[in-house]
């Protein structure tokens, strides 16, 4: 699932100037000091890997923010996405949780993962 | 234009937040789109304790769940904001609010904004 | 053998991804998607770049060495969507770039 | 985990490809191609379209449904080509989008 803060869940409008993000885990190739530069949104994410919780964080442009920085139930892999557009670097401090594990659904006798 | 299917080029526009979005309040809107694509018009409104608030009308780009809809009819029970769309020039001047279907009914009830 | 490049459908139920609550309308749009094989010799309606003709006989060539070109949206069309924004409002707004309207190789 | 959508080396060599009888020169350049994953979120550095990202939701939702997107040159530059035409003159042109400047989802 996804949240934004910065009291905006759909961006009404990231007026048109670029913003600062800590990155980790895949930054642009010209990234210096896991720093990002973007017009849009700086985010972190927790998903699920190997049953071990991993974080990421970067930039998320303008263009679709409001469509990734938005909450999803369905994804196939736990995971949970937050963004934030108030000042330079302010995805360092986020800290997403897992979403609740799916109960197994429980089916004639079997249990379906 | 395609035999029997309505063109739709003008629509009515209405727009509540005119002042915050610097835009007109009403008026008639060119409908442009690309080829091959076809245009409708649109209208969503508000029901404030029983008084009809017009939140905005204007052209809606190529949609199949507008096609063939001569009448603009919303067709969900009780929505927070009503919405419905059509296709046939200035089709959403008259809007309706018809959760069975678009056959005039003393469940449906039908708006129409006076033309600016 | 796989198809070649080509659009194929895929129906976007907004309702079901749980967007119901933002998005007034339309709950639901065909945005299609491309699928199939970038093979030599890439034919016209496929809109190769220079980088892509060269890249697909390479692979052709040695294909341990370069990947395939990749079928991709090469146009794409807008769409319509009303919807409510954090502050409540009713926002009209058209999306660029959600319907697939042509695929090449690239 | 494979990489992510990025920029890979790719040397052309235009003499190994047998079009020294042609070219003139250069014959051989860098074009570089993409490649890589492109998982969700899509990073703005990798500039998805509305349509790539609403793809790639429904993928990460639903992988069986739809492909995710795919990652693809997003900029490309010309490079200059001296060559012998089949009148045999010696024609200079600058040939677009033959070298990968950026990559992205699609």
């Amino acid at each position: 699932s996804g949240k934004e803060t910065s009291g905006s869940i759909a961006p009404a409008s990231a007026s048109h100037r670029f913003l600062w993000c800590y990155c980790s885990h895949h930054c642009p190739d010209d990234s210096t000091n896991n720093t990002c530069r973007t017009d849009g949104y700086c985010f972190t994410m927790v998903e699920e890997e190997g049953g071990v919780p991993v974080l990421t964080a970067g930039c998320l442009g303008l263009v679709g923010s409001e469509f990734q920085c938005r909450d999803i139930g369905g994804f196939r892999q736990r995971k949970s996405l937050e963004c934030c557009t108030d000042e330079d670097f302010c995805n360092r401090n986020l800290r997403p949780t897992l979403p609740p594990l799916q109960p197994p659904l429980y089916v004639d006798g079997k249990i379906h993962h | 234009a395609i035999l029997g299917r309505s063109e739709t080029q003008k629509c009515v526009y209405y727009n509540s937040s005119f002042e915050k979005d610097g835009t007109n309040r009403s008026g008639i809107e060119p409908c442009y789109g690309e080829k091959g694509k076809r245009r409708h018009c649109y209208a969503t409104w508000k029901n404030v304790s029983g008084n009809i608030e017009i939140v905005k009308q204007g052209c809606w780009l190529d949609d199949m769940n507008c096609y063939d809809s001569n009448e603009c009819v919303e067709k969900k029970e009780s929505p927070d904001v009503f919405f419905c769309c059509c296709e046939g020039n200035l089709c959403n001047e008259r809007f309706m609010h018809g959760p069975d279907g678009p056959q005039q009914n003393d469940h449906s009830t039908a708006y129409t904004t006076s033309n600016p | 053998p796989r198809q070649r490049c080509h659009r194929k459908h895929l129906h976007v139920n907004f309702k079901e991804m749980g967007w119901d609550d933002w998005i007034i309308a339309p709950l639901e749009y065909d945005a299609f998607h491309c699928s199939g094989t970038c093979d030599f010799p890439i034919r016209s309606h496929l809109e190769p770049t220079n980088h892509a003709i060269i890249q697909t006989l390479i692979n052709s060539m040695d294909p341990k060495s370069t990947p395939p070109t990749c079928c991709v949206p090469t146009r794409l069309s807008p769409i319509s969507i009303l919807y409510i924004d954090s502050a409540n409002n009713v926002v009209y707004k058209q999306y660029e770039d959600m319907v697939v309207e042509s695929c090449g190789c690239r």
